[in-house]
C-alpha cells in the first residue's frame, strides 16, 4: 500500500517536474516561467523527501524556493513590465534548441539505460540522523566535509563581494 | 578533531591571510592610507610567494580530500608569480578614476580566484574540486564586469557567466555520471574502482560520457575548441589586466588540475581521454590559429593565440608522464612570462592612448623602441623562437608528447606553429616594418609597468637558458 | 513494487535537457538563467538518486547536492547582479543585444 | 668550455658592443673588429685542425669536450661541440662571408645598429650550428639563424619585401617543423632497447640503433626539413623572392652561408644518422634534386631581375649540393661540400655586386641597364669573375666543385644514377647560357640609361668586400687539393657508413 | 727529366703577364703594356725553341723520342686512382705545338702593337692574349685528360673574352656568347666522355691511356647503350668536345661569328691554335681511337669530310673576307680531322701506311697554323687599311700594299697546295692517306682541295685585283710592326714544307721519311691549278661572269651564302624552342604552380579563417549550442569507438 502510494506520488511529482520544466522554458511570460520553476523545485524537494533525504529536501525548499526564486522574482519585477510577453522564437532557433535537447537527451538516456548499475536495487537505509549529518559536515576524516564547508564560505564571500560590486550603482 | 590537517594547507591559509588583511585594510583603512593599497597587496602576495618557496612535502589531509606535493607546490608558486605580475601590471590601471573605487574588490577577488585555483589543484575529491572551480570562475565573472559601464565589459561578463554556468552544469552532469558509475568522488577510490578489473567499470559508456562531459567542462576553463567560443569575446571585453589573468593563470591552473585528475583518477582509462584529447588538441591549435590569423584587435588576437597555446599545453597532459608534467608546468611558467609581457605592453599602450588594434602599432619601433623590442621578444617566445624561453618550453612539450609516441600529433602541432609564427610576425611587422605618420607617440610608462615588463622580459630571456628551473620541476614531477 | 532508479534518472534527464532547450532558445537573460537553474537542479537529482539507490553506505551524493545547491545560489546571485547591471546600462535584458563582439 | 665556444662568444660580445655603440663610426668599428676576429678565429681553427690531423689524431670529430657541459640532463641536452673537416671549412666560409658582408653593408640605412645586431645574431646561429654535435643545440642554433631573416628582409629589404620575408620565414619554419619531429624521433630511438638515450650525434651514430622502419619515416622528414633550406625542388620558392627582396649583406649571408646549413644538416643528421634509409630512399630525393639542378638553371634563363637570376642559379647549384650528397660516394660528397663552399663564396660575391649595382642604378631589371663595363669597370670585372666562377671556369671555385661532384656521381654504374648524373651535367651548359646572357646585357653593349653615365665605381669598402670574396674564390679554385683532402677525410666516414647497407 | 726544369717558365710567365697586366694594366701606358706582353712572349718563344731543340736532339730510345714529364704534381685527388695532376708532358706533338703556339702568338703580339694601336682597352687586350697563350700552352702540355679539359675551358673563356673585346658592339657580344655556349655544349660531351673513359680505365693519364697498359675495350666490355658500346660512346663524346672547339659540322656555327673579334685574335685563336685543339685532342688519344674504337674513327672521318666540303662550298660565296678565311679554316681543320680519321693502324713504316694520316694531320696542323695566321694577319692589314671587311670595299689593293700582297699570295699558294709552299707537302700527305684508306675519301678530299684553291684565289683576286673600290682616303701599307710578322710568316710558309716532319712526328714515334707519292701529288696539283685558273678567269678582271654563274645556280648560291641556314636552325632551336618552350614554361610553372601551391596554402588558410568566422557569431546561445554539440559529438565518437 505504502509502495503504491509512493508510486503514485512519484508519478505525480514526475509529471509536475516534466510538465513544469517544459512550461518553464517555453512560457512567454517570464514571471510565469519563474513560477513553473518554483513548482519544479518543489517537486524536486518532493523527490528528496521520497528518497528519505529530508534534510536535503528542506534545504532545497529553503534555498531554492525561499532564496533563489525570490531573487528571480525581484529581478523580474525590476527588469520587465508586468504582463509583458516575450517575442516569438524564430523557428531556426527552436529547431536548434530541439535538436540540441533531443540529441543530448537521447545520448544521455542511452548511456544511462545501457549501463549496468551494479546493486540497482533500492536500499532502504532510512532517514539519516541529523546529528550524523552534522558530524559529517564538520568532520575532517574521509567522507566528512569540513574542508568543502570552509571552502564554500570563501566562495560565498567572494560572490557576495562580487555581486555587490556589480550590482551597486557606484 | 585533528587540526593538524590544516597544517598541510599552509599555502591556502597564507593566501587567505593575505586576503583577510587586504579585506580589513580595504574596509577599515582611511582613504588616505588606502592610497598604498596596490603596493601593499603586491608586497603581501610577494611575501606569501616567498613563504611558499619553503620546500613542501607530499601528503594528504581531510581523509584524502586535500592533496599536496612538491609538484603541486611548484605549480602554486608558478601561479603566484603570474598573479603577482598581473597585479603589478594592474597598478596603473586601477588608479584610473573608473576603477579606483573598486580597487579593493579587484585585488581581493583576484586573490580569491587564486585561492579557488589552489583548491582545484590540491583537491583529492571532486566536490572540493568543483568548489574550487567555481571559486576560481565566479568572482572572475564579476571582475570581467568591473568596468561595468562599458558595453564591452558587461557584454563580456554576461557571456562569461552564462557560458560558465552552462559548462559547469555539463561538468556536474559528467560528475554525476562518474559518480553513478563508480560510486565515489575521491580520486584515489575512483582510480582503484576503475582499475579493478572484476568490476568492469572501465568499459562502461556511462563513465566515458562522464569523462567526456568533465573534459568539456574543463575545456571551458582551458578554452579548448569547441568549448572556447567565449574566450575571444571575454578577452576582448574584459579589462586588459583581467584578460591577462584569464589567459595565463586561470588557464594554467585549469590545465594542471585537469592533468592531475586525469593522471590520478582516470589513468586506467587513459586510452579514452588520450584519444579525445588528441582530437581536441588538433582542432584547438588549428582553429585557434585560423581565427587568430585575421584578427585586428590585439586583445582578441591574443585570445585566439591563447586558445592555440592551450592546445600546446595539453600536449603535456596527453603525454601522461612525469616528463609531460614537467614540461606542462614549465610551459605554463614560460607562457606566463611571455604572455604577460605582451599584455603588459598592450595595457601600457591602452592606458595611455586607448588603442588596441594591431594597426595602431604601426611604426611603434621608431617612437617606442624599448616597448617594441620587449613586445617582439615576448611574441617570439610565444612563437617558440630560440633563444627565448618559448622555444625551450615548446620543445619540451613536444618532447613529452613524442616520448609517448604521439608523433603525428606533434607533427600537426608543429605545422601549426608555422601559422602561429605568421600571425605573431604580423604584429612584429606592424611595429618594425610598417611606417605610420601618426604612430603612437613616445610613451612614458610608469614604474609598475616598467617593473612588470622588465621582469617578464628577463624571464623570457633567462628561463630557457637556465636549465636549473626545468631540472627543479623535473625532480618533483610525477606521471600516471 | 519499488520505483526503479532509472525512472528518476529519466525525469532528471528530461529536466536537464528542457533546461538546455530553454538556454538555447530564450531571449530574456533571466529566462536563460531560469533554464540554467533547471539544469543544475536536474544534476542534483542524479546525485541524490545514485547515492540512495547505488551507494547508500556513504552520503557523498547527498553532500554534493547540498553544496551544489549552495553554489547554485551563489551563481544565481552573481548572474543576476550582472543582468541587473546590463539592465541599468541598456534598459533591457535581451540576449540579442549582446553580440557586439564577434568573429 | 673549449675554444670553439669563441665562435659564439665573439659575436655575442660583438652584439654587446653594437648595443652600446652610439654613432655610425663606432658601430662600424665594432662590426669590423668583430668580423675580423671571427675570420682570425676561423683560420686559427683550420690551422689547429690541420696540425691535429697531421699529428695523427684520427678521431671523427676534433676538439670535442670529454665531459660536455650538461645543460638539460633529463633530455641529454649538452653543450657538446666538435668539428670535423667539413665544419672547419664551413666555419671558414661563414667567417669570410660575414667579413665581406660587413663591408658590403657599410652604408646601411636606416637603423644601422639594429641591422648589424641582427646580422650578428644570424651569424651566431650559423656558427653555433656548425660547431654543435648535439641535436638539440644544433636545432636551436638553426632556428636562431632563421628568424633574424624576417626583420632583416622586412626592414631593410626592397621590393615586395613583406611578402618575401613572410614567405621565407614561414617556409623555413615549416621545414624546421619537419626537422623537429625527426630530431625527437632520433632521440627516442637513439639507443638500443634499454640503452641510454642520447642527443649526441656521435653517440647516436656509434649506437646505430635506429630501427629500419623508423628510419623510413624519419629520414624523409629530416631530409626535407633541411632540404627546404637547401632550396630543394619543390620547396625552393622562398629563395627567389627572399633573395630578391633582401638587402645586400643579407642576401650574401643567406645564400652564401645559411643555405649551406641545409646541405650540412642533410648529411650530418639525415644521412649520417640514418644510413639505412639513405641507401633505401635516396632515389626519391635524387630525382627531386636532379630536377632542382636543371630546373633552376632553366628558370634562370628567362628571368629579368638580377637577383632572381641569381636566386634560381642558387637553386640549381644548391640542388647540385644535395644531389651530390645523395650519391654518397666519398668523392661525390666531397664535391658537395666543395660546391657548398664554392657556391657560398661566389653567390655572396654575386649578391654583393648586385647590391652595389642596385645601390647605384636603383633597378635590377637587366633590360633597363647596359654597358656598365664602361661606367663601373671594377664592379663589372668582378661580376664577370663571379659569372665565370658560377659557370665553372677552371681556376675558380665552381669548376673543381662541379667536377668532383660529377666524377663522384659517375662512380655509380646503375643506369638510374648515371642518367641523372648526365642530366645534372647539362646544367653546366645552361648555366653558361644565363650567365653570359646577363653579362652580355648588363655589362656589355651600350649604356641604356643616360643617367647611369654619372654613376661612380666602387668605393673602398665595396672593393674590399668584393676582393675578399674573389680572392677566396680563386684560392679555392686554384689550390683545391688541401681543402678537398680535409673534406674527403671526414666524408669517407659517412660514405662508408652508408655503403655497408648496399 | 732535369734538363727541362725550366719548362715551367713557359707556363708561368704568360700567367704572370696576365695577372700583371690584368691588375695593373690600366695604370700603364699602352706602350709599356704592349712591350711588356710582347717581350714576355718573346722569352717564352725562345724557351719553347730551346725546348724543341733539346727535345729533338735527345738521343732516341729504341728509335723513339721518349715522352718526358718534367713536372707532374697532384692538384686535386678525387679517388685513389682518379687524380687531377697538373704537369708538363713533352712528346713530339706537344713540343711541336709549343713551337707553333709561341711562334704565332709572338707574331700576333708584335702585329697587334700596330694593329691595336690606340684602341681603348689595349692593356686588357694584351692581358687576355697572355691568358690565352697560357691556357693554350697548358692545354698542349697536359699530362692527363683532365688537365687538358681544364685548359680547354680556359682557352674557351679567353676566346670568349677576346671575341667580345669590342664589348660595346652588340654583334661582338652576341658572337662571343655564341662561341662560348656552343663550345660549352660540346664540352659537355667532352666531360661526359672523360667521365666515361675515366670510369672504365680508372685513370686520366694520357700515358697510361695510350701506352696500352689499360684497355678501354676490356674494362668497358659488355656495356652498351643504344647498341653502341660504352667504349665507343666515351671516345665519340670526347671527340664531340674536339668537334666543338675545332668547329666541326654541325658545331661549326660559332667560328664565322667569332670573326667579330680583333683580327689578330682571329689569327691566333680562330685560325692557328685554339681551333686545332680538337685535332690535337684526337691526336693525343690517337692510340685509343685507332686500336680500340676504329668505329669512332670512321665517324670522325665522316664528320670531317662533310665539314670540309660544306665549309669549302660556303667559303666560295662569302663576301666578308674574314668569313671566307673562317670557313677556309673550318675546311682545313676538317682536312686534319679526316687525316686522323682515315688511319687504320699505328704503323707507319715500310710495311704499313695505316698511320700516315696521323703524321699528315700533324704536319698540316703545323703548316696551316703558319699560313692561316699569315692570311689572317694579312687580312687584318687590309682591313686596317680600308676599314671594312667586305670584298666590295676592296679591289686593286696590290698597288697600295705590296708587302701584304706578296705575303698574302704566298699564303694563298700554300693553302691551295702549290709546291714548293708548305701547304702542298702536308696536304699531299693527307690526300695520300685518304687514298690509302679508300678511293672515295681520296676523291672527295681532292675535290675539296680544288674548291680550296678556287675560293682562296677568288678572295685574293677580289682583294688585290679586280675593280678598284672607292676609298675615302688612299689605302697605305701597314706599319712595320705589322709587316714584319707577315714577312716572317711568309718565309716560314715558304720553307716549312721541307722540314722532315716524319722524322719527328709519327704515331709510333719511329722515324719515317716522307716520300711524295707523285700520283697523288700530281692529281692534287692539277686540281689546285684548275681551281686557281677558274678563279682567275672569273675574278681577275671586273666582269659579270661571277654574277651569271651565281644566277645559274641561284638556289645553291643562296643556300651557300646563308651557310645552309644552320644559324637559323640553331636560333630557332635555342630561342624558339628552348627559350620559349622549356625555359619560359618552367619559369611560369615555378611562379604559378610551385609558388602558387605555396601561396594557395596561405590563401587556403585565410579562406578557412574567413569561412569559419561564423562559428564565433558573438551570440551567447550559439556558443552554448556549439559547446553542447561539441561535447555530444566527442561522447558519441567515444561511444562508437570503445
Amino acid at each position: 500500500m505504502e509502495q503504491v502510494a509512493g508510486q503514485i506520488i512519484f508519478f505525480l511529482l514526475s509529471a509536475v517536474i516534466v510538465i513544469c520544466s517544459i512550461l518553464a522554458v517555453t512560457s512567454r511570460r517570464i514571471l510565469r516561467a519563474a513560477t513553473y520553476l518554483l513548482f519544479v523545485l518543489f517537486a524536486t524537494a518532493g523527490f528528496y523527501f521520497q528518497l528519505d533525504y529530508h534534510f536535503l529536501g528542506a534545504v532545497q525548499i529553503t534555498i531554492y524556493a525561499g532564496g533563489i526564486v525570490v531573487l528571480f522574482v525581484f529581478a523580474i519585477l525590476l527588469t520587465s513590465k508586468l504582463g509583458e510577453k516575450s517575442d516569438k522564437i524564430s523557428s531556426t532557433k527552436r529547431g536548434w534548441g530541439l535538436l540540441a535537447a533531443i540529441s543530448g537527451a537521447a545520448l544521455c538516456l542511452y548511456t544511462l539505460c545501457t549501463h549496468d548499475f551494479f546493486p540497482s536495487q533500492y536500499a532502504a537505509g532510512g532517514e539519516w540522523d541529523m546529528k550524523a549529518i552534522g558530524h559529517m559536515l564538520m568532520g575532517m576524516d574521509k567522507y566528512q566535509y569540513l574542508l568543502p564547508f570552509e571552502a564554500i564560505s570563501v566562495l560565498l564571500l567572494a560572490c557576495i563581494i562580487g555581486g555587490i560590486m556589480i550590482a551597486r550603482k557606484r | 578533531m585533528d587540526f593538524s590537517n590544516f597544517l598541510w594547507m599552509r599555502d591556502e591559509l597564507s593566501l587567505l591571510a593575505v586576503i583577510l588583511i587586504l579585506f580589513l585594510y580595504d574596509t577599515f583603512g582611511s582613504d588616505k592610507s588606502r592610497r598604498a593599497f596596490s603596493t601593499v597587496a603586491c608586497i603581501l602576495l610577494a611575501a606569501q610567494t616567498a613563504f611558499m618557496l619553503i620546500p613542501a612535502t607530499a601528503g594528504e589531509a581531510f581523509g584524502g580530500m586535500y592533496h599536496t606535493s612538491p609538484a603541486i607546490n611548484i605549480v602554486k608558486i608558478v601561479l603566484n608569480i603570474g598573479t603577482l605580475l598581473v597585479l603589478i601590471q594592474a597598478i596603473p590601471w586601477v588608479k584610473t578614476a573608473d576603477v579606483v573605487i573598486r580597487r579593493g574588490e579587484f585585488f581581493i577577488l583576484t586573490l580569491m580566484t587564486l585561492f579557488g585555483m589552489y583548491l582545484m589543484i590540491s583537491s583529492g575529491n571532486f566536490l572540493l574540486f568543483f568548489i574550487g572551480l567555481e571559486t576560481a570562475s565566479l568572482p572572475l565573472t564579476a571582475l570581467v564586469a568591473i568596468e561595468k559601464y562599458k558595453q564591452n565589459s558587461y557584454e563580456a561578463a554576461a557571456k562569461y557567466v552564462f557560458v560558465a554556468l552552462f559548462s559547469s552544469s555539463l561538468l556536474l552532469m559528467g560528475l554525476s555520471f562518474i559518480y553513478g558509475a563508480v560510486g565515489t568522488l575521491y580520486y584515489h577510490d575512483i582510480a582503484l574502482a576503475i582499475g579493478n578489473v572484476t568490476k568492469s567499470i572501465a568499459g562502461s559508456p556511462l563513465l566515458y560520457v562522464g569523462i567526456v562531459l568533465f573534459l568539456a567542462g574543463m575545456g571551458f576553463k582551458i578554452s579548448i575548441v569547441p568549448f572556447h567560443l567565449w574566450t575571444a569575446d571575454v578577452y576582448q571585453g574584459a579589462p586588459t589586466s583581467i584578460t591577462a589573468y584569464l589567459s595565463v593563470i586561470s588557464k594554467g591552473a585549469a590545465a594542471f588540475a585537469l592533468m592531475v585528475i586525469l593522471f590520478k583518477t582516470f589513468a586506467p582509462v587513459a586510452i579514452v581521454w588520450q584519444y579525445v584529447l588528441w582530437g581536441l588538441i588538433v582542432i584547438t591549435i588549428t582553429v585557434g590559429n585560423l581565427f587568430a590569423v585575421r584578427q585586428k584587435n590585439l586583445k582578441r588576437f591574443m585570445a585566439f593565440s591563447s586558445i592555440s597555446q592551450a592546445g600546446y599545453i595539453l600536449l603535456g597532459v596527453i603525454a601522461g608522464s612525469a616528463t609531460g608534467m614537467t614540461s606542462l608546468i614549465y610551459y605554463v611558467l614560460v607562457y606566463i612570462f611571455s604572455n604577460l609581457a605582451v599584455f603588459g605592453i598592450i595595457s601600457v599602450v591602452e592606458n595611455a592612448t586607448g588603442k588596441v588594434n594591431i594597426d595602431d602599432y604601426n611604426g611603434l619601433y621608431r617612437t617606442n623602441p624599448r616597448l617594441s623590442v620587449a613586445m617582439m621578444l615576448a611574441l617570439f617566445s610565444l612563437a617558440g623562437i630560440p633563444p627565448f624561453a618559448g622555444f625551450f618550453s615548446k620543445f619540451f612539450i613536444f618532447f613529452a608528447a613524442a616520448e609517448q609516441g604521439f608523433y603525428v600529433l606533434v607533427f600537426i602541432a608543429l605545422l601549426n606553429t608555422v601559422i602561429s609564427l605568421y600571425y605573431y610576425l604580423l604584429v612584429v611587422k606592424a611595429m618594425f616594418i610598417k611606417q605610420d605618420d601618426c604612430a603612437i607617440p613616445a610613451l612614458k610608462s610608469d614604474t609598475a609597468s616598467r617593473i612588470n615588463i622588465t621582469i617578464c622580459v628577463i624571464g623570457v630571456l633567462v628561463i630557457g637558458l637556465l636549465s636549473c628551473i626545468y631540472t627543479a620541476i623535473d625532480a618533483h614531477a610525477f606521471g600516471m | 513494487m519499488e520505483i526503479p532508479m532509472i525512472y528518476y534518472v529519466v525525469v532528471s534527464t528530461i529536466m536537464f535537457f528542457a533546461g538546455v532547450y530553454g538556454f538555447v532558445t530564450r531571449k530574456n537573460l533571466l529566462a536563460i538563467l531560469i533554464s540554467l537553474e533547471l539544469m543544475l537542479n536536474a544534476v542534483d537529482i542524479n546525485f541524490v538518486v545514485f547515492n540512495r539507490y547505488l551507494f547508500p553506505g556513504q552520503l557523498e551524493g547527498f553532500f554534493f547536492t547540498l553544496f551544489a545547491v549552495a553554489i547554485a545560489a551563489a551563481e544565481t546571485a552573481i548572474a543576476i547582479a550582472i543582468i541587473i547591471n546590463i539592465y541599468r546600462n541598456i534598459k533591457n535584458i535581451k540576449v540579442d543585444n549582446l553580440d557586439k563582439m564577434k568573429y | 668550455m673549449n675554444f670553439l665556444a669563441l665562435f659564439v662568444l665573439i659575436p655575442l660580445l660583438m652584439m654587446a658592443g653594437l648595443f652600446l655603440s652610439k654613432e655610425m663610426k663606432m658601430i662600424r668599428t665594432v662590426a669590423v673588429i668583430g668580423s675580423t676576429l671571427q675570420l682570425i678565429l676561423a683560420v686559427a681553427v683550420l690551422i689547429l685542425f690541420l696540425q691535429e690531423r697531421a699529428a695523427g689524431n684520427t678521431a671523427e670529430m676534433l676538439f670535442t669536450i670529454d665531459n660536455p657541459i650538461v645543460w638539460y640532463a633529463p633530455l641529454d641536452i649538452a653543450l657538446a661541440v666538435g668539428v670535423d673537416g667539413v665544419s672547419v671549412a664551413m666555419l671558414l666560409l661563414t667567417a669570410i662571408v660575414v667579413f665581406a658582408g660587413v663591408f658590403a653593408s657599410w652604408k646601411i640605412n636606416p637603423l644601422p645598429k639594429e641591422f648589424f645586431l641582427w646580422l650578428t645574431l644570424l651569424s651566431i646561429g650559423v656558427y653555433g650550428f656548425f660547431i654543435s654535435i648535439n641535436l638539440f643545440t644544433m636545432f636551436m642554433f638553426y632556428e636562431i639563424a632563421l628568424i633574424p631573416m624576417y626583420l632583416l628582409i622586412g626592414v631593410w629589404g626592397s621590393g615586395n619585401k613583406n611578402y618575401s620575408a613572410m614567405k621565407l620565414t614561414l617556409m623555413l619554419m615549416g621545414g624546421s617543423a619537419l626537422l623537429l619531429v625527426s630530431i625527437l624521433g632520433l632521440y627516442f630511438y637513439s639507443a638500443p632497447e634499454g640503452g641510454e638515450l642520447t642527443m649526441n650525434i656521435l653517440e647516436i651514430a656509434r649506437n646505430n640503433a635506429i630501427p629500419h622502419e623508423v628510419q623510413t619515416y624519419l629520414f624523409p622528414l629530416a631530409f626535407v626539413g633541411f632540404g627546404v633550406l637547401g632550396a630543394m625542388f619543390p620547396f625552393h620558392t622562398w629563395s627567389p623572392d627572399g633573395h630578391a627582396s633582401a638587402p645586400t649583406a643579407v642576401s650574401m649571408l643567406h645564400a652564401g652561408v645559411l643555405m649551406k646549413l641545409g646541405g650540412y644538416g642533410c648529411f650530418r643528421v639525415a644521412m649520417y644518422l640514418m644510413p639505412w634509409a639513405t641507401s633505401e630512399l635516396s632515389w626519391i630525393f635524387l630525382i627531386l634534386t636532379g630536377i632542382s639542378v636543371v630546373y633552376g638553371a632553366f628558370s634562370a634563363c628567362v628571368q629579368t631581375d638580377l637577383k632572381y637570376i641569381n636566386a634560381y642559379s642558387s637553386v640549381s647549384h644548391c640542388g647540385l649540393v644535395l644531389f651530390a650528397l645523395l650519391m654518397w660516394k666519398t668523392t661525390a660528397m666531397t664535391g658537395a661540400i666543395l660546391q657548398m663552399l664554392s657556391h657560398g663564396l661566389m653567390t655572396a660575391l654575386f649578391f654583393a655586386l648586385i647590391g652595389m649595382i642596385y645601390g647605384r642604378t636603383h633597378t635590377r631589371d637587366i633590360r633597363e641597364m647596359g654597358g656598365l663595363m664602361k661606367i663601373m669597370p671594377f664592379l663589372s670585372v668582378c661580376y664577370v669573375i663571379a659569372g665565370m666562377a658560377s659557370l665553372g671556369l677552371p681556376g675558380l671555385s665552381g669548376f673543381i666543385a662541379e667536377m668532383t661532384v660529377f666524377v663522384g656521381s659517375f662512380e655509380w654504374t646503375d643506369p638510374f644514377r648515371r642518367v641523372l648524373t648526365i642530366v645534372a651535367c647539362t646544367s653546366i651548359v645552361i648555366t653558361a647560357v644565363y650567365i653570359l646572357r646577363v653579362v652580355g646585357k648588363l655589362l656589355y653593349g651600350t649604356v641604356q640609361n643616360e643617367h647611369h653615365r654619372e654613376l661612380t665605381d666602387a668605393s673602398w669598402w665595396e672593393r674590399l668586400s668584393a676582393i675578399t670574396l674573389i680572392v677566396s674564390v680563386a684560392a679555392l679554385g686554384m689550390a683545391p687539393g688541401w681543402i678537398a683532402n680535409l673534406i674527403s677525410n671526414s666524408m669517407s666516414v659517412i660514405s662508408e657508413r652508408i655503403m655497408q647497407y648496399i | 727529366m732535369e734538363i727541362f726544369n725550366y719548362s715551367f717558365i713557359i707556363l708561368l710567365l704568360p700567367m704572370l703577364m696576365f695577372v700583371t697586366l690584368g691588375l695593373c694594366g690600366h695604370k700603364m701606358s699602352h706602350r709599356t703594356a704592349g712591350m711588356l706582353g710582347t717581350s714576355g712572349l718573346f722569352i717564352i718563344t725562345v724557351l719553347a725553341y730551346i725546348v724543341a731543340a733539346q727535345y729533338f736532339t735527345m738521343p732516341r730510345i729504341d728509335g723513339v723520342f721518349a715522352t718526358v714529364t718534367p713536372y707532374n704534381f697532384t692538384w686535386l685527388q678525387f679517388t685513389e686512382s682518379l687524380i687531377i695532376k697538373l704537369g708538363i708532358l713533352l712528346d713530339p706533338i706537344s713540343v711541336m705545338m709549343l713551337v707553333v703556339i709561341t711562334t704565332v702568338s709572338l707574331m700576333v703580339h708584335i702585329y697587334s702593337l700596330g694593329y691595336m694601336h690606340g684602341e681603348t682597352g689595349f692593356q686588357r687586350y694584351y692581358a687576355f692574349l697572355s691568358l690565352f697563350t697560357f691556357s693554350m700552352l697548358g692545354l698542349v702540355v697536359a699530362t692527363n685528360i683532365f688537365q687538358m679539359y681544364i685548359f680547354w675551358e680556359l682557352v674557351g673563356a679567353s676566346s670568349y673574352l677576346l671575341i667580345g673585346f669590342y664589348y660595346t658592339k652588340q654583334s661582338a657580344v652576341a658572337a662571343s656568347k655564341k662561341a662560348f655556349i656552343v663550345t660549352r655544349f660540346a664540352d659537355l660531351g667532352f666531360l661526359i666522355g672523360i667521365l666515361l673513359l675515366s670510369f672504365f680505365t680508372k685513370t686520366f693519364d694520357f700515358e697510361t691511356l695510350t701506352n696500352g697498359s689499360v684497355s678501354l675495350i676490356d674494362t668497358a666490355a659488355g656495356k652498351s647503350f643504344l647498341g653502341i658500346s660504352a667504349a665507343s660512346w666515351a671516345m665519340a663524346l670526347i671527340f664531340m668536345g674536339g668537334a666543338g672547339k675545332s668547329a666541326m659540322f654541325p658545331l661549326h656555327i660559332w667560328l664565322p661569328d667569332a670573326m667579330e673579334g680583333p683580327t689578330p685574335v682571329s689569327a691566333l685563336i680562330h685560325a692557328a691554335t685554339m681551333v686545332v685543339a680538337g685535332v690535337y685532342l684526337v691526336a693525343r688519344l690517337f692510340p685509343v681511337y685507332v686500336i680500340q674504337t676504329p668505329d669512332v674513327l670512321m665517324f670522325i672521318t665522316v664528320i670531317g669530310a662533310i665539314t670540309a666540303l660544306y665549309a669549302a662550298i660556303v667559303a666560295c660565296v662569302q663576301t666578308d673576307i674574314k668569313r671566307v678565311l673562317a670557313f677556309s679554316t673550318i675546311s682545313q681543320i676538317a682536312f686534319m680531322i679526316v687525316a686522323l680519321g682515315v688511319c687504320t693502324s699505328m704503323e707507319l713504316d715500310h710495311e704499313g701506311h695505316g698511320g700516315l694520316g696521323y703524321m699528315a694531320s700533324m704536319f698540316h696542323l703545323f703548316t696551316h697554323a703558319m699560313f692561316k695566321a699569315l692570311l689572317f694577319l694579312g687580312a687584318g692589314a687590309i682591313i686596317h687599311a680600308v676599314h671594312s671587311n667586305e670584298m666590295s670595299a676592296m679591289g686593286g689593293l696590290r698597288k697600295y700594299m705590296p708587302i701584304t700582297h706578296i705575303t698574302f699570295l704566298i699564303a694563298c699558294l700554300a693553302i691551295a697546295g702549290i709546291p714548293p709552299f708548305s701547304g702542298f707537302f702536308s696536304k699531299d700527305e693527307i690526300l695520300a692517306a685518304a687514298f690509302d684508306k679508300s678511293a672515295f675519301w681520296g676523291i672527295w678530299m681532292s675535290l675539296v682541295a680544288g674548291l680550296t684553291a678556287f675560293y682562296m684565289f677568288r678572295l685574293y683576286f677580289n682583294i688585290f685585283w679586280g675593280k678598284e673600290a672607292h676609298h675615302e682616303h688612299t689605302p697605305h701599307e701597314a706599319p712595320k710592326t705589322m709587316t714584319i710578322p707577315l714577312l716572317f710568316l711568309a718565309v716560314v710558309t715558304c720553307f716549312a714544307g721541307f722540314i722532315p716532319f716524319g722524322n719527328f712526328v709519327t704515331p709510333t714515334g719511329l722515324s719515317y721519311d716522307i716520300h711524295l707519292n707523285w700520283t697523288v701529288a700530281g692529281t692534287s696539283i692539277a686540281i689546285a691549278i684548275i681551281g686557281i685558273a677558274l678563279a682567275t678567269w672569273l675574278y681577275m678582271k671586273p666582269n659579270d661572269k661571277p654574277t651569271r654563274m651565281a644566277d645559274s645556280m641561284r638556289s645553291l648560291h643562296t643556300w651557300a651564302y646563308h651557310r645552309f641556314y644552320f644559324d637559323e636552325i640553331y636560333l630557332f632551336v635555342t630561342h624558339k624552342i628552348i627559350f620559349r618552350y622549356i625555359c619560359a614554361p618552367i619559369a611560369w610553372f615555378d611562379r604559378h604552380i610551385i609558388d602558387g601551391t605555396m601561396n594557395l596554402m596561405a590563401t587556403a588558410t585565410q579562406w578557412a579563417s574567413y569561412h569559419i568566422r561564423g562559428l564565433q557569431s558573438g551570440r551567447l546561445q550559439s556558443y552554448a549550442v556549439v559547446f553542447l554539440f561539441g561535447a555530444l559529438l566527442v561522447a558519441f565518437i567515444v561511444l562508437c569507438c570503445m
